[in-house]
């Protein structure tokens, strides 16, 4: 595939959705809580308002260049992670700009948005913010290792590191799915879910009366708003690789729909179980029990 | 409780005892003893816990008391020494090295009665109130409404009722 | 030509000649005694000179007219022409250096002088065994008369002993004299070698002629007495002692062996070996200079004599080898005893005087150098020659031994070279004695011209003509140029030679040239930094960059052996240079020469001494399924992957890069460990897959790199010390590239390559930059620092760029890395490594961080509110190597397309597929444009969203934070920094418990104890000496009849 | 009641001398130059507060009104005893969430500053801090009769009477404590302010400045912080 300046428009639409989705689902998923709690929960649109509420602030500061870039960076690593990998499969407007690179280059190109927000957080300042940062980092290289081997295993078993055709190997069946194929190497990827999605056991980095919500800590107004556009869209892209590697991929915007929050419910149903882990101690689990997940999967593929 | 201080009393000047319950008891000693006492009662007597040091202001005698309330946990029976100084050259003997809280007591002390425990770790630094220029608070001398209205702005219109006809007023307007 | 008799006649006619003289006279006594030396030496230089022109032949000269066995004959051949050369002009120049003293104690002291040197020719000249013991007891006589010479109380009793001691072994050599004549009835040398002694029967009578003859050259442990003549002598005479005694003693014992025959041999080499190893350890616990150089000496005989030992296997080349190893001892010695005299404490740290003069410093390391057997000196050559020969003959334990005392030796030299550079000058220096320091200097000459002989003598290459080594030996004499000057001139020799040669390069070689050669001169540039001169700055650096640029060309394994231990040097010099750096350039030449003995065992055993032997010959030993062939891998593995300190090897690595100066961390670590790499790819180019006890070495290399990358990169979180930090980074890197290299497949190999090119760059720049921030903050430590960004952007940015290159985050150049790592992976079996490299991979991430963050970000220091930009010329190379890092990551293609098409014809497979400017491989694809077109245009648009929104916002300082409604009041408590990662030390630090830093302490400390132990052997008492030394005699009669019958 | 001391005289002579970590300091640079360091000026903005203008269009800045009134995040600072009827807020009993009610653990992210009860001294100078450190447009809530006059520490030494003399407020709720249910009946009552335009307390701030500041260094003696926390 080459480029075309069509793409533009499609990408552009592909992010239109999913951000509304995410804002939507994220909301919903708040709800959800609230009613199982024996709450009303926050309205569906509230993450809208809170959007455009942060915005209309009109007083800001910055901090220097890296904290004025550190949420462009986030943000960017959003955008480019949904945009790097192909929505919809079958569909060419939902293609998006695969063709720039393939599982690997998403696999990597999580961090972007990391090392961007962290070098903000850093400028800011604030020792909050540094030590969220270290938590942070320190846990997500041992929560990602079961991801790494679960990546390596499925690009085994399908013998490709491009996306569409591990989605592709996946059709016909719902028992086609990796999941089902596979699920050693499903259950390590999951753990990694689990670990990278900010909630519950696997929150101590943001810790918000111990560290004020760490690295975010000095972030208000727009930054914060391009970061919250960020909360709700990275966490969707990250469930879209999952979903294309382990869960069959989606070939409408309804599957699409159904599964990401399926899965994103995962990490929802886990973290209102279970209470926080030290950073010591989520590194000990994810050694422990997803590591050898991860090598049992990819010494069976 | 009784039979303790018969027991010290030929070798320390103890005055004044009260027996307040069966578990707690006060008693008044001298500056110069203070130390050997509270040692002997630690080491031999078993009261192994300062439950607090604090001070009451006797104005009109010119003299602060100090309080050193100790406890034998094993004989559930507390112990107060009083000890009284010097209200204008007010100085306590540090006990720190004793009883490692009684330094957070004595700079309480410093701060809110102006009393000086030489020696006492960081006993100058500020405690609980920040940036105080004014006479430690706690002393009687000083009057905290004078203090107060001279210092914040109150709101118009405040009334003040004294609770008890006001009371009596809501519940039985009758009378 | 003067007949050699003339030489022994002379010496005594002259002895004769002072004894008529007044005892007044002294000058004229002493230009009577110059005049003979002179004359003695000159009669033997022109023999030598004649002999080996081949203008004349060898000569018997017959006394009394009569044949042998009737009369004792002399002969005058090659060996003993040079011999008798090395002996005349070391006492003459000894004469001159010894003036002071032999004008103080008159005529009779140069006599005996005279008498020395005369009777230690005679040792070398006679062939008659009496006519030997004769000349012995002179030696001994004048000994004891010229220990005298010193200042030393202790001289007197020093010669008493010795005395005592010489007396038994004469008696010893006497009652073998008159065995043999008993059993041969002849005292001829060569009637003896006619009649071959076995060990029955006349075996007592030879073997106590060669043990007595053995113990003339002080063995190990029999030596006592000897050490106490090297430590209290006058440095004049120890000179003698050490370098023209060794030397005579030495031949006569040859000559004797070379009669007794092959079977008597072994002796030489048990004994030899012993005392080559034994007073090696016991020299690296020694404190007093002249003891340890007399260790040394002892050290060095034994390795002669086990050369002699060595004599049955190597045929014509054995005066050439045993010829090289004892002159270059003799001359080496000889200079490092008249340098002893110029240093008034006698402590090893009390060199350090001799900083006063560079002159002397290079005089220091090249005699060091020669002792070591390092190019281009003549012992090298010897050695090399004699490991090929050990090899060829399967004698592997010698190889193994000799090389394992060359070591030690290298150990204790080294160390002491280090105090001489390093430790504190402890009194004011009043200057040196200029006629000495010529003395020293004509010993310093006298070794370069042996160096330059012997590599013209050598059937390989002769270094000392190779271009680039040439060329670096010109920044000696440049020395006095200004820095800038040198700088200009350096780059321009780099550059130069880079043109010159790179059209006859494969892409292989253009790669590493690239790097190695045009790299180099661009971080030169960072060097217009230093003002001055820079004394020692340049020819060890220029020389080190010869290694490379003729490791890269080099075609047979002496090339490549001879290249490698050249940039050995130079960068050894170069990183002693830093400011804290002499115990790391120790261990760094330590595991260095340790790798570059393994390499040239590798290659000896390859080449199963056969000389010369092709690199490509590597390749038909590998398909020819040699038995040895898997050893050699295995050698020349451990070999290369000391240069990239692969785990367990790596110790040297961090402080020698971290303590080196700013310009040269970044050519150690982005330049030198390539070296290794490149060993690598020509080993495994050539040998590919090796199997040993069913094992296949690649696989275990997968694995040595796998843990090398993972324990590095855990190691180097756990660094306050930012050149540290990367340091540990670059073992974690190199782990990456041998584990590609190891994979044995295409993708494997380009990842390799791939490494090779980003490591040079981002690790140069890293460097650079904070060697910069070092320069200005004038510390390491990284909590020190913080919020440095807004005073020193340029350095920021290239830091930037370099962690994100480095960390393998899309756009940059470190993700290619990564995805070429995915595709190589995936065509490997290998499966369970790859969970550490992944692991690796985001640890990178957090040492990266933590060097960004805790120096430019968070808090800035009350003391680094004014710090100013890194010096110009140190940002200007980080700007070259930021661009090249875009350019790279956007267009990869232009540096490994070629590299691709070259490995595919090793594997004959075509993995990749270059379209355009996307690349696909047989699992995925990857299209660098596309990426950073997708990245850069969402990242300009969010910009442009958050400018619109948030231009106004006010820029604030650093204490406006939300510090939980407090105020900061101090950057050094509210910046986070100092134990950065403490949750994963929690979870992880077991894995980083110096294991091996442990275990090669122990190794140490194990040689330290078995010194101290064999040290109580030598009580300083006479008696004890001579018991020692009979019982010595008793045990070897014992052992080696024993081993016999 | 109380008597008062006709005698008593503050003592208005002694001032509180600048910390030693704020006082102008030389330090050695790494090259041994030496320079100087007032921490005020080198560590901290000197910038006054600005007076933020609405939006140009009517439209717009009621839009942005229904926005910030429906997203009212909280600073979760409790100052005073009061803290403790906001927590049932959170509960299934009252659920502030419902009404876009959020507790944020920073001054940067939150829009609403409760002042939970009385204020001593050393806690006003913190919640001086807090409140200048969050953005603009920002909202003061008293809680409780000691926010108003002073409540039961009408007379003591170091609490004050009244929150509107240091801080602008935009709404009381009153009682000792004010219940849950008041207090959201406050919060409502706060919305419709914020939607009518007229929560500026940011604004009346910074035009106010000077006085708000002589206001807030006559009880804080000891002000060791730069005018403006930025």
């Amino acid at each position: 595939m080459t480029f075309e300046w069509i793409h533009i428009a499609y990408a552009a639409l592909t992010l239109f959705i999913v951000i509304n989705y995410g804002m939507i689902m994220t909301a919903l998923v708040r709800k959800i809580g609230a009613r199982v709690g024996g709450r009303y929960g926050i309205p569906i649109w509230q993450n809208y308002i809170d959007l455009a509420k942060n915005i209309a602030l009109r007083s800001k500061i910055t901090h220097g260049v890296m904290y004025y870039l550190g949420p462009v960076f986030r943000l960017t690593g959003g955008v480019g992670l949904l945009l790097f990998v192909p929505t919809i499969y079958g569909s060419v407007m939902f293609q998006n700009f695969s063709y720039a690179g393939d599982l690997i280059l998403a696999l990597y190109f999580v961090f972007f948005g990391t090392l961007g927000m962290a070098l903000g957080a850093g400028e800011s300042g604030h020792p909050h913010s540094a030590i969220g940062v270290s938590r942070g980092l320190a846990q997500v290289t041992a929560a990602e290792l079961p991801l790494a081997l679960g990546v390596y295993a499925i690009s085994l078993q399908y013998q490709t590191l491009n996306i569409t055709e591990i989605v592709a190997a996946q059709q016909g069946s719902i028992f086609n799915w990796t999941l089902f194929t596979n699920p050693l190497t499903t259950i390590a990827a999951m753990f990694a879910f689990v670990g990278t999605m900010m909630r519950s056991p696997f929150d101590v980095v943001l810790a918000p009366q111990e560290i004020p919500i760490g690295p975010p800590t000095e972030y208000h107004s727009a930054y914060l708003a391009l970061m919250q556009t960020n909360r709700v869209l990275f966490p969707v892209a990250k469930v879209v690789i999952y979903m294309n590697l382990f869960f069959g991929g989606a070939t409408n915007w309804a599957e699409f729909a159904i599964k990401v929050f399926a899965i994103y419910m995962v990490s929802v149903l886990i973290g209102v179980v279970y209470p926080r882990f030290r950073v010591e101690q989520s590194i000990r689990f994810f050694l422990k029990w997803g590591l050898p997940v991860g090598i049992l999967a990819i010494l069976t593929v | 409780m009784r039979d303790l201080i018969e027991k010290l009393t030929p070798r320390y000047t103890l005055g004044n005892a009260t027996y307040q319950r069966a578990d707690l008891t006060f008693v008044d000693v001298t500056r110069d003893e203070l130390r050997a006492l509270l040692l002997e009662l630690r080491d031999k007597e078993g009261f192994t816990h300062l439950v607090l040091l604090t001070a009451v202001d006797w104005i009109e005698e010119g003299k602060f008391q100090l309080t050193y309330m100790i406890n034998n946990r094993e004989a559930d029976q507390t112990l107060g020494l009083r000890l009284y100084i010097d209200r204008n050259d007010a100085e306590g003997d540090t006990i720190h090295d004793i009883w490692p809280t009684a330094a957070t007591y004595q700079r309480e002390l410093r701060e809110m009665f102006g009393i000086a425990f030489p020696g006492s770790p960081r006993v100058d630094e500020e405690f609980i109130l920040e940036g105080w220029t004014d006479m430690p608070p706690y002393r009687r001398d000083f009057d905290t409404l004078a203090y107060s209205q001279q210092t914040y702005v109150e709101r118009e219109g405040r009334e003040t009722h004294d609770p008890r006809a006001t009371m009596k007023h809501k519940m039985y307007p009758e009378g | 030509m003067v007949s050699a008799i003339f030489i022994i006649a002379a010496g005594l006619g002259a002895a004769f000649l002072l004894g008529l003289l007044k005892e007044d006279q002294k000058a004229s006594a002493f230009a009577i005694t110059v005049a003979a030396l002179g004359f003695m030496s000159w009669v033997a230089y022109d023999w030598a000179v004649a002999l080996t022109t081949g203008r004349a032949a060898p000569v018997d000269i017959l006394t009394a007219g009569a044949e042998p066995p009737f009369a004792i004959n002399l002969r005058m051949g090659v060996a003993e022409a040079w011999l008798a050369t090395v002996i005349g002009v070391t006492g003459l120049v000894s004469a001159f250096y010894l003036r002071p003293a032999l004008m103080r104690l008159g005529r009779r002291a140069m006599a005996v002088l005279l008498v020395m040197t005369m009777a230690l020719t005679g040792l070398v000249l006679t062939r008659d065994i009496f006519n030997l013991f004769v000349f012995f007891e002179l030696v001994v006589i004048a000994t004891g008369g010229l220990v005298l010479l010193s200042d030393d109380e202790r001289a007197v009793a020093a010669g008493f002993k010795y005395l005592v001691v010489s007396q038994i072994i004469s008696l010893l050599l006497l009652i073998g004299i008159i065995f043999t004549y008993h059993a041969n009835g002849s005292l001829n040398i060569d009637d003896i070698a006619a009649t071959p002694m076995m060990f029955t029967g006349a075996g007592l009578a030879i073997f106590l002629v060669l043990i007595a003859l053995m113990l003339e050259l002080k063995p190990f442990p029999a030596n006592g007495w000897a050490l106490d003549i090297y430590e209290a002598a006058h440095p004049g005479f120890a000179a003698i002692f050490s370098a023209a005694s060794g030397t005579a003693a030495l031949y006569a014992a040859d000559k004797i062996f070379a009669a007794a025959g092959p079977d008597w041999l072994p002796l030489a080499t048990v004994l030899g070996l012993l005392s080559f190893l034994g007073s090696g350890v016991l020299a690296l616990k020694q404190t007093n200079d002249r003891r340890l150089l007399g260790y040394s000496s002892i050290g060095q005989i034994g390795f002669v004599l086990a050369v002699v030992g060595q004599r049955d296997i190597l045929g014509e080349s054995y005066l050439y080898i045993a010829g090289g190893i004892l002159i270059t001892h003799a001359v080496a010695k000889a200079g490092l005893y008249w340098l002893s005299g110029l240093v008034k404490g006698r402590g090893l740290d009390d060199w350090a005087v001799l900083r006063a003069n560079p002159l002397l410093v290079f005089a220091f390391a090249s005699f060091v150098a020669m002792l070591v057997g390092l190019p281009p000196f003549p012992g090298f050559y010897a050695k090399w020659d004699l490991m090929h020969a050990l090899a060829g003959s399967d004698r592997l334990v010698v190889l193994g031994l000799i090389l394992l005392g060359a070591l030690i030796e290298a150990g204790y030299m080294f160390r002491w070279f280090g105090y001489a550079l390093k430790r504190e000058v402890r009194e004011a220096f009043p200057g040196f004695a200029t006629d000495k320091t010529a003395v020293v200097l004509v010993a310093l000459a006298a070794g370069w011209a042996l160096g330059f002989v012997w590599g013209a003598a050598s059937a390989n290459p002769n270094l000392l003509t190779a271009l680039p080594i040439l060329f670096a030996l010109a920044f000696l004499v440049l020395e006095p140029l200004p820095a800038w000057a040198k700088n200009i001139l350096a780059i321009a020799g780099l550059v130069g030679w880079f043109v010159w040669r790179y059209p006859g390069y494969d892409p292989l070689q253009m790669i590493f040239a690239v790097v190695m050669i045009l790299g180099g001169a661009v971080i030169l540039l960072a060097s217009f930094y230093e003002k001055g001169r820079r004394i020692g700055f340049y020819p060890p650096t220029m020389l080190m960059y010869a290694g490379l640029a003729l490791l890269i060309e080099a075609q047979t394994s002496f090339e490549f052996f001879a290249a490698w231990e050249v940039l050995t040097i130079g960068s050894y010099f170069l990183i002693l240079r830093g400011r804290m750096g002499e115990p790391h350039a120790l261990s760094y030449i330590l595991f260095s020469l340790g790798g570059a003995f393994a390499i040239l065992a590798g290659f000896a055993v390859a080449s199963m001494g056969v000389q010369p032997f092709a690199l490509d010959n590597l390749k038909a030993l590998a398909e020819a399924a040699v038995p040895s062939a898997p050893w050699v891998f295995v050698l020349l593995a451990v070999g290369f992957m000391t240069k990239t300190a692969s785990i367990g090897l790596h110790i040297w690595l961090p402080g020698a890069h971290a303590e080196a100066e700013t310009d040269v961390s970044p050519m150690v670590s982005g330049i030198l460990l390539k070296a290794g790499l490149f060993g690598l790819f020509i080993l495994l180019m050539n040998m590919g897959h090796q199997h040993l006890w069913g094992v296949d070495l690649t696989e275990v290399l997968v694995w040595i790199g796998a843990l090398s990358a993972f324990l590095g990169a855990l190691m180097a979180i756990f660094q306050e010390d930012a050149k540290r930090l990367l340091a540990y980074s670059s073992i974690s890197q190199l782990g990456y590239a041998l584990f590609g290299l190891a994979l044995m497949n295409h993708v494997g190999w380009l990842l390799a390559m791939m490494f090779v090119i980003n490591h040079y760059i981002y690790k140069s720049m890293l460097f650079l930059a904070v060697g910069g921030v070092y320069k200005r903050t004038h510390t390491k430590l990284m909590y020190k620092m913080g919020g440095l960004i807004t005073l020193m952007p340029f350095t920021f940015v290239s830091v930037l760029v370099g962690i994100i290159a480095m960390s393998g985050v899309p756009p940059l150049s470190g993700f290619g890395g990564r995805w070429l790592f995915y595709n190589a992976i995936m065509a490997s079996d290998l499966r369970l490594p790859m969970v550490l490299i992944f692991m690796s991979g985001p640890i990178a991430f957090l040492y990266l961080f933590r060097l960004i963050h805790t120096i430019f970000l968070g808090q800035l220091k009350d003391e680094h509110r004014r710090l100013k930009e890194a010096p110009f010329w140190l940002v200007v190379p980080q700007m070259i190597f930021v661009l090249a890092l875009l350019a790279f990551a956007v267009l990869p293609g232009m540096a490994l397309q070629k590299v691709d098409g070259y490995i595919g014809s090793f594997f004959g497979d075509e993995p990749l597929i270059w379209s355009g400017r996307a690349i696909t491989s047989t699992f995925g694809h990857w299209n660098p444009v596309a990426i950073m077109g997708v990245i850069g245009v969402v990242f300009v648009t969010v910009l442009a969203l958050l400018l619109w929104m948030n231009h106004n916002a006010q820029k604030v300082k650093q204490f406006n934070i939300v510090f939980s409604a407090e105020r900061p009041f101090k950057p050094q408590t509210t910046h986070f920094a100092w134990n950065f990662f403490a949750p994963y030390r929690k979870a992880m630090g077991f894995l980083v418990m110096p294991l091996v830093t442990t275990f090669w302490g122990a190794i140490t400390d194990s040689l330290h104890s078995t010194a101290d132990f064999t040290r109580r052997f030598y009580t300083g008492n006479g008696q004890t000496y001579a018991v020692q030394v009979l019982f010595f005699v008793v045990a070897t009669y014992l052992i080696a009849m024993g081993g016999a019958s | 009641m109380k008597d008062l001391d006709k005698n008593f005289k503050k003592d208005t002579e002694t001032e509180f001398p600048l910390r030693e970590e704020m006082r102008p300091r030389k330090v050695t640079t790494p090259d041994g130059q030496v320079i100087d360091i007032d921490p005020l000026a080198d560590y901290f903005c000197q910038e006054a507060p600005k007076v933020h203008r609405k939006s140009y269009s009517a439209i717009v800045e009621g839009f942005y009104n229904w926005a910030r009134a429906n997203s009212l995040w909280i600073l979760g600072f409790g100052t005073g005893c009061g803290a403790i009827e906001m927590r049932p807020l959170m509960t299934p009993r009252f659920d502030a969430y419902r009404y876009g009610i959020q507790w944020r653990p920073t001054p940067r992210q939150a829009n609403l500053l409760v002042i939970s009860g009385y204020l001593s001294v050393k806690t006003l100078k913190r919640a001086i801090r807090a409140y200048e450190q969050m953005p603009q447009p920002k909202f003061v809530v008293g809680l409780g009769s000691c926010t108003i006059n002073g409540g039961m520490y009408w007379d003591s030494y170091n609490t004050i009477k009244k929150l509107d003399e240091y801080l602008p407020v935009d709404l009381y709720i009153a009682g000792c404590m004010p219940r849950p249910e008041a207090l959201l009946a406050g919060f409502m009552e706060l919305k419709k302010i914020i939607r009518k335009g007229e929560a500026e307390g940011a604004n009346k701030y910074a035009e106010n400045f000077d006085w708000y500041k002589a206001n807030q260094k006559s009880v804080i003696k000891d002000w060791d912080m730069p005018d403006y926390s930025w």
